[in-house]
């Protein structure tokens, strides 16, 4: 009875110890095609490779080493700066010994949230739920010569002393080829091409300022990343400035401001944008896609799409953009997809895609 | 006993005096002299609106860093507002003061200012100014000199990264 | 006895102050001029400090009173109004004078723009400011030449300044290259470069160079602008081929004056091109031209 | 010279002895002040943090608005004392040296207020024991040399000193016992907000039942109702009291509640699952207090006496596992996502202190010598283990410098333009804001954030915008994207993750730094840095920043002062043996 008291508190705390300590097991076989699949994505998020690949079915000749790269990515690609945040799965169809499962994940990117789709092939094997683990295929390029007339602009500045009067290279002229604020539920985009009309390299960037029915600013905001920052002589970019929560009724005028800079810069790596259609994919949505292709030697290991899309008097009816998770290979082509909405789709008579890329060798 | 009152009374004359400063300082805050500027007679190019405005408002700040700056041989003020020749000449003169331990208080009534030139690249502008000053020079706090008169500025300003900047400023007879 | 001496003490008092005041009397020349030496002639006896309050300086030194004071060119580098302060026995005296700036000797000269498309009315500016040796602001009437030129052809144009600014604007040339923009005012003279640089493309053209089973090489003519000037290499020239497969698209950069581009081949595919807003003409591949 | 003089009475062998309290304090300076002159604590989580706090009241003590982070934030969003100490003692020895002096005033106030708190429990012996295992707690050495909690430190033994002024006050009616305890508690409370909330359940209660239990104990005779009376008093007075003392805080709570996203911390996990987190928040601290676990829970359960405090110490034990059992979940709901636990291990080793002590006499009493020797090496060995474990365990990069960072900013008008740092970690961004004068978006402070762009994303601070997924990029994200209003044209980043993002946005790489370490990024065409049209409905009044700069200082310094000008008469005595033999036997509080 004298210890009554302290066996009672110290089961207690085990007890309380057990409870927090409950968990399934990771590696524990899954009951359910689903069950499978969620059993590896948990395994994915927490970095467990090898028991996330506990889970796929030997029939996916696929090893360890090429089943991380598939999902941590390769060659300095996105992938590779990015995490699985979290993820959804539904079956899409399942009998006893086979069955598909879709998942919806999330990963937490070095460029914000990247959101990817896939439909993956469950098997039962031995009894238990496997994955067929349908793994990336690098195509192999034969070896070969690029020759490269390397094209790049230096820029010598004047010192930092102030001496007023004495010349200094000036700024490229830069030019808004068209500007057409697009009322959505979400707020108000202000969409448009720049053009830079100099002879050497701009660094831009545009911003705007919309003035409200009195005069006052209702806000400024900038394009961000959806435009090209570094255009070449004579290049075009698209850009799409979001005003979050503002309603066009409410505005007066829009203030534009584009800046440019002159900056030193490289005319490579050319990429080539093949193929590129309006279609329906796997959930049925309007989506713009096609192939990239890298002309250069190099890889560019970050590219981002950027689509601009025009009614039929040719005005630009929206800006869209999209990165894609995987790098591009010299000479290789590499799919891509930027989504539309479908009545948007429905007045798109024209569109045009640009790439804009950030390759980790040239930026050093 | 005698500890408890130095201890009240020093927190008093504490809290007395870090709420008296903030008063005093206000008290002694300047207020703007009137300023006004005729844009009319600008060549090559018509000064803009917005430049006008801004024109108007930075004039008027740097003057008033002037003031600032002289009366208490600070150049601190005059780097927001002077640039070139005129940053460096209002510097020196402050540093002069400062090692000959005299101050410029400068009291001003008033600036009647014509823009007279607008580059046509947008960069500089000049501008005439016709300024009712007192200016006393001082030692300490004995009055040197102290007189009232009339006089002509030509100013030059050059646009900096958010405000125009006065880059010479000469008085004429 | 006692009222003669108070009378004498007061007497003496006043003829005291006077001769003090005297002694504080300053005599400055009505001509003072920026980077000259001045003189300045007191009055009076015994030692006294000066101090000269500048635009840009202050000047502090000993005087004996009754002597003239040099100033030298170094002290009085700046142009406007002084205030010259002379402290002796009695109360500070002081007086403001005028000094104005000297003669012509430098220019600021603001070139604008550094670079600039051929064949432009107008696009060139040229302003002056007109400065003495000190960088006093000369606000007097002051002739100004500019001058400029491209390959040793050019024109000159003199301009008189107006409150220390003169200006002049200017068109740019047919030819491209660096035109050498010049101001001078008496011996000063500063030169400026402005680089005047092909135009929009004009006449833009290309052709079939080379064709596979899965590529074609499409290419363009040396490409200029409408004066004839070669567009600059880095330019960028876009070919669009448009087939049932879709729309394919290659930002092709000029280089040694062509742009070249690899598209997909395509049985029955139209290409169009342009570099800017600038179209060029249309290729139809698979069934000819 | 003469021999020493022994005075006539029993001889008690030293063992036997309480330890006297200047030696205890003597073992401190002995085992601290080597590590606080080497600056150990520098390298700590978050010194730095009050080392700006501190860099700020030392330049402007009456305004606490600091344009330094967050493009400005009220530092009365966190209680100012020993960040005031540190400021006031930074003008003659530095900060860094001041830091580390107000750092070792904390500890040395430990073992004094433990003994004097366990002295409610049990006798002069015991607690002596207890006093002297504080200095050598793993759980401090913790706070102190890897998690930087000045705060904690500071009020956890200035409460621990106010409770038993209380518990004489509770039963003896002494008014001289009320306003020294109020004094200290509100000297506490200025010390760390946090520590104060739970210890006024983990500590206070006990004392509140000991104090109805000793009711009727020598020299006292108090009824029930005259100790909850006095209680209710006391309580009332306290809470009064401490509103008015952080009075510019409770405004700043009640004008911007927080309400942001909760922020993920490694004190949260399940340290079983976790083992690492379980290593680094429970194995370390905690050390050969594992050991006596079992001990505590015997004694502390089977001696009436005991038991409130064992269940103070038993619930600040649960808290301390963070994550790992339900129980803080339970008890805290959302607040849970909003703490972090670490602290709660010193609350409990304070707790379980007493306890200890009398484990300790135990086994003198049965071993002698022999386990003087094994349970002062297992104290050594636990503090010696917790100081260097992050040696062994580095949760933050490796140290870089960032002098050139502070010079790039401080030169040549660039403290125009605000900044961020990138992958610095909030340990070198705070020494980067000490040093500038320039302002950043970014601030470690969460609770000091106003910002949109960064209370509405469940992220912290935007250096270490990664490690916060999605949640942390998208923050950065908005952040950039209104560059211009913020005046943000700086961006230096010491993580190479972050640069594909800037480059996208529109930044670019200019200069390198630190041998290649810090990169320098770059935004054209952005303007110079206004204050935010925001903040001047935030700004604390002149009135505020006067209170500020005045009470919560100002009741520090009473308790000081009340501390020398009436010194506790009954305890003049009892504090003090003199070596090597006692004049009187130790007054014993038998714990039973």
């Amino acid at each position: 009875m004298k210890f009554a008291l302290p066996v009672i508190f110290g089961l207690l705390t085990v007890a309380l110890l057990a409870v927090g300590a409950v968990h399934p097991s990771s590696t524990a076989p899954a009951s359910s095609p689903e069950g499978a699949v969620q059993a590896m994505l948990a395994n994915v998020q927490g970095h467990d490779w090898k028991d996330a690949y506990s889970y796929i079915s030997p029939s996916s000749n696929v090893d360890l080493q090429d089943f991380v790269k598939d999902l941590n990515g390769r060659d300095g690609s996105l992938r590779t700066y990015s995490s699985l945040e979290s993820f959804t799965t539904r079956p899409l169809h399942e009998n006893d010994n086979q069955a598909t499962v879709r998942t919806e994940t999330k990963y937490s990117t070095a460029v914000g949230a990247f959101y990817d789709t896939r439909d993956l092939n469950v098997v039962k094997d031995n009894g238990q739920w496997k994955i067929v683990w349908a793994g990336e295929k690098t195509p192999t390029v034969p070896p070969q010569v690029i020759p490269v007339n390397y094209l790049r602009w230096d820029v010598i500045w004047r010192g930092a002393g102030d001496d007023w009067g004495s010349q200094n290279v000036e700024n490229p002229h830069v030019r808004i080829l068209s500007m057409n604020p697009v009322s959505q539920a979400s707020g108000l985009s202000i969409m448009g091409e720049v053009e830079n009309e100099d002879t050497v390299p701009a660094f831009v960037s545009v911003a705007a300022t919309l003035v409200g029915k009195n005069g006052q600013d209702l806000g400024t905001e900038s394009s961000f990343d959806r435009t090209s920052h570094v255009l070449l002589p004579k290049e075009i970019s698209p850009y799409r400035i979001d005003f979050p929560g503002i309603k066009l009724t409410e505005v007066q005028s829009a203030r534009m401001k584009p800046d440019s800079m002159l900056v030193p810069a490289s005319a490579d790596p050319v990429i080539g944008v093949m193929h590129q259609r309006i279609e329906k994919d796997a959930k049925g949505r309007s989506v713009l896609q096609g192939d990239l292709l890298n002309e250069s030697g190099q890889i560019v290991n970050i590219p981002h799409v950027l689509a601009t899309f025009y009614d039929n008097s040719g005005k630009v009816i929206w800006v869209s953009d999209g990165y894609v998770d995987h790098a591009l290979l010299p000479q290789t082509p590499q799919g891509f997809a930027v989504s539309l909405s479908d009545d948007l789709a429905a007045k798109v008579h024209s569109y045009r895609v640009t790439v804009n890329q950030y390759s980790r060798d040239w930026q050093d | 006993m005698k500890l408890r009152r130095v201890l009240v009374l020093t927190a008093g004359i504490a809290l007395a005096l870090s709420g008296a400063i903030p008063l005093v300082n206000h008290i002694l805050a300047d207020s703007n002299p009137p300023l006004q500027i005729k844009f009319d007679s600008a060549q090559p190019r018509e000064v803009e609106d917005s430049t006008q405005q801004a024109i108007a408002r930075d004039y008027s700040a740097a003057w008033k860093a002037l003031k600032t700056s002289l009366a208490n041989n600070a150049t601190a003020p005059l780097t927001e507002n002077f640039t070139g020749f005129a940053l460096d000449r209002l510097s020196q003169r402050v540093k002069d003061q400062q090692q000959n331990g005299i101050t410029t208080r400068i009291i001003d009534h008033g600036h009647k200012v014509e823009a007279v030139f607008y580059s046509p690249d947008g960069s500089s502008l000049e501008l005439k100014d016709t300024a009712s000053i007192e200016t006393q020079v001082l030692d300490g706090s004995t009055v040197l000199h102290s007189d009232k008169t009339q006089m002509h500025y030509y100013a030059v300003l050059t646009g900096a990264e958010d405000r125009w900047k006065v880059r010479v400023l000469e008085s004429a007879e | 006895m006692r009222k003669v001496a108070l009378i004498t003490l007061l007497i003496l008092t006043c003829w005291f102050a006077s001769d003090w005041a005297r002694a504080a009397d300053l005599k400055i020349p009505h001509n003072a001029v920026a980077g000259e030496s001045l003189t300045l002639a007191t009055s009076g006896s015994g030692d006294a400090t000066l101090i000269l309050v500048g635009p840009g300086e202050v000047v502090k030194r000993s005087i004996r009173l009754g002597e003239d004071v040099q100033i030298k060119p170094e002290e009085l580098r700046h142009a406007g109004r002084w205030i010259a302060i002379v402290r002796g026995g009695s109360g500070p005296q002081s007086q403001a004078f005028w000094v104005s700036p000297g003669k012509p000797d430098q220019l600021s000269f603001l070139a604008r723009p550094s670079r600039v498309p051929v064949n432009r009315p107008g696009v060139i500016s040229g302003v002056a400011f007109v400065f003495d040796k000190n960088r006093n602001l000369v606000p007097q009437p002051t002739p100004v030449e500019f001058s400029l030129s491209v390959g040793g052809s050019g024109a000159k144009q003199s301009v008189k300044s107006s409150n220390g600014i003169a200006w002049v604007k200017s068109s740019s040339a047919r030819k491209a290259g660096a035109a050498q923009f010049v101001a001078s005012a008496g011996d000063a003279s500063v030169r400026r470069v402005v680089q005047q640089v092909a135009s929009d493309p004009c006449n833009l053209r290309m052709k079939v160079e080379q064709k596979s089973k899965d590529h074609v090489v499409l290419v363009t003519d040396p490409i200029r602008d409408c004066t004839g000037n070669p567009v600059p290499d880095g330019t960028i020239v876009t070919f669009i081929e448009t087939d049932k497969t879709g729309k394919s698209v290659v930002d092709a950069r000029i280089k040694k004056g062509i742009a070249r581009a690899e598209m997909p081949a395509s049985e029955n595919a139209n290409v169009t091109i342009a570099a800017g807003v600038v179209l060029g003409n249309e290729l139809h591949i698979g069934g000819g031209e | 010279m003469s021999s020493p003089s022994i005075s006539m009475a029993r001889q008690v062998p030293l063992l036997q002895r309480p330890v006297p309290l200047s030696w205890i304090l003597l073992l401190a300076l002995i085992v601290h002040g080597p590590l606080l002159l080497m600056q150990l604590p520098n390298g700590s989580y978050d010194a730095n943090l009050h080392k700006f706090f501190a860099s700020h009241y030392a330049q402007h003590w009456f305004n606490p608005w600091n344009t330094k982070q967050f493009t400005g934030f009220s530092q009365t969003t966190y209680p100012p004392m020993e960040q005031q100490w540190v400021a006031l003692f930074s003008h003659v020895i530095g900060l860094n040296l001041a830091y580390m002096l107000v750092q070792f005033v904390a500890i040395l106030l430990l073992p004094i207020g433990v003994y004097r708190y366990a002295k409610i429990w049990v006798n002069e012996r015991a607690a002596s024991y207890a006093a002297l295992g504080s200095v050598l707690l793993g759980s401090l050495a913790f706070l102190v040399y890897n998690a930087g909690q000045l705060s904690t430190t500071w009020a956890a033994p200035l409460y621990l000193l106010a409770l038993p002024y209380y518990y004489e006050w509770a039963r003896e009616a002494n008014w001289r016992s009320l306003l020294k305890g109020l004094v200290l508690l509100f000297a506490a409370a200025s010390a760390h907000h946090v520590t104060l909330i739970f210890a006024s359940f983990i500590f206070a209660l006990p004392v509140l039942a000991m104090a109805i239990m000793d009711r009727h104990r020598e020299p006292a005779h108090a009824s029930l109702g005259g100790v909850i009376s006095r209680s209710v008093i006391f309580a009332v007075l306290a809470i009064a009291g401490v509103f008015v003392v952080l009075m510019p805080f409770w405004m700043e709570i009640l004008i911007n509640p927080i309400k942001q996203m909760t922020i993920p911390h490694a004190s949260r996990d399940n340290y079983i699952l976790q083992p690492i987190w379980g290593m680094n928040y429970f194995i370390v601290p905690w050390g050969a207090i594992i050991l006596s676990i079992p001990y505590i829970f015997i004694k502390g359960l089977k001696e009436a006496r005991l038991r409130p405090l064992f269940l103070g110490f038993w619930v600040a034990m649960l808290f301390a596992l963070g994550g790992t059992t339900p129980v803080p979940k339970w008890i805290l709901g959302r607040a849970f996502d909003v703490l972090t636990f670490e602290r709660f291990s010193l609350l409990a080793h304070v707790l379980a202190l007493p306890i200890i002590g009398l484990m300790v006499c135990d086994l003198i009493d049965h071993y002698g010598r022999k386990a003087a020797f094994v349970t002062g090496a297992l104290a050594a060995l636990t503090f010696g283990f917790a100081v260097s474990w992050p040696v062994y365990f580095q949760n933050h990069d490796p140290d870089f410098n960032v002098s050139e960072v502070v010079s790039f900013l401080n030169r040549d008008g660039h403290d125009k333009f605000r900044y961020i740092t990138l992958g610095f970690g909030s340990h070198k961004f705070d020494e980067v804001s000490t040093y500038t004068t320039a302002s950043s978006v970014d601030g470690d402070y969460n609770s000091a954030r106003l910002l949109p762009e960064l209370t509405q994303y469940g992220s912290a601070q935007l250096t270490n915008s990664k490690y916060f997924g999605a949640n942390g990029m998208e923050s950065l994200r908005a952040v950039l994207r209104h560059a211009d209003q913020y005046g943000l044209k700086w961006i230096f980043v010491h993580d190479t993750f972050y640069e594909p993002l800037l480059a996208f946005g529109g930044w670019r790489k200019t200069e390198t730094y630190d041998r290649g370490s810090v990169t320098l990024w770059v935004k054209d065409g952005i303007p110079p840095a206004h204050p935010m049209p925001y903040q001047q409905s935030m700004k604390p009044t002149e009135i505020e920043g006067i209170m500020w700069g005045t009470l919560p200082f100002g009741s520090s310094l009473l308790a000081l002062i009340l501390a020398l000008a009436l010194p506790d008469k009954r305890r003049r005595g009892a504090d003090t043996y003199e070596f090597p033999i006692s004049e009187s036997e130790p007054v014993l509080r038998e714990a039973r």
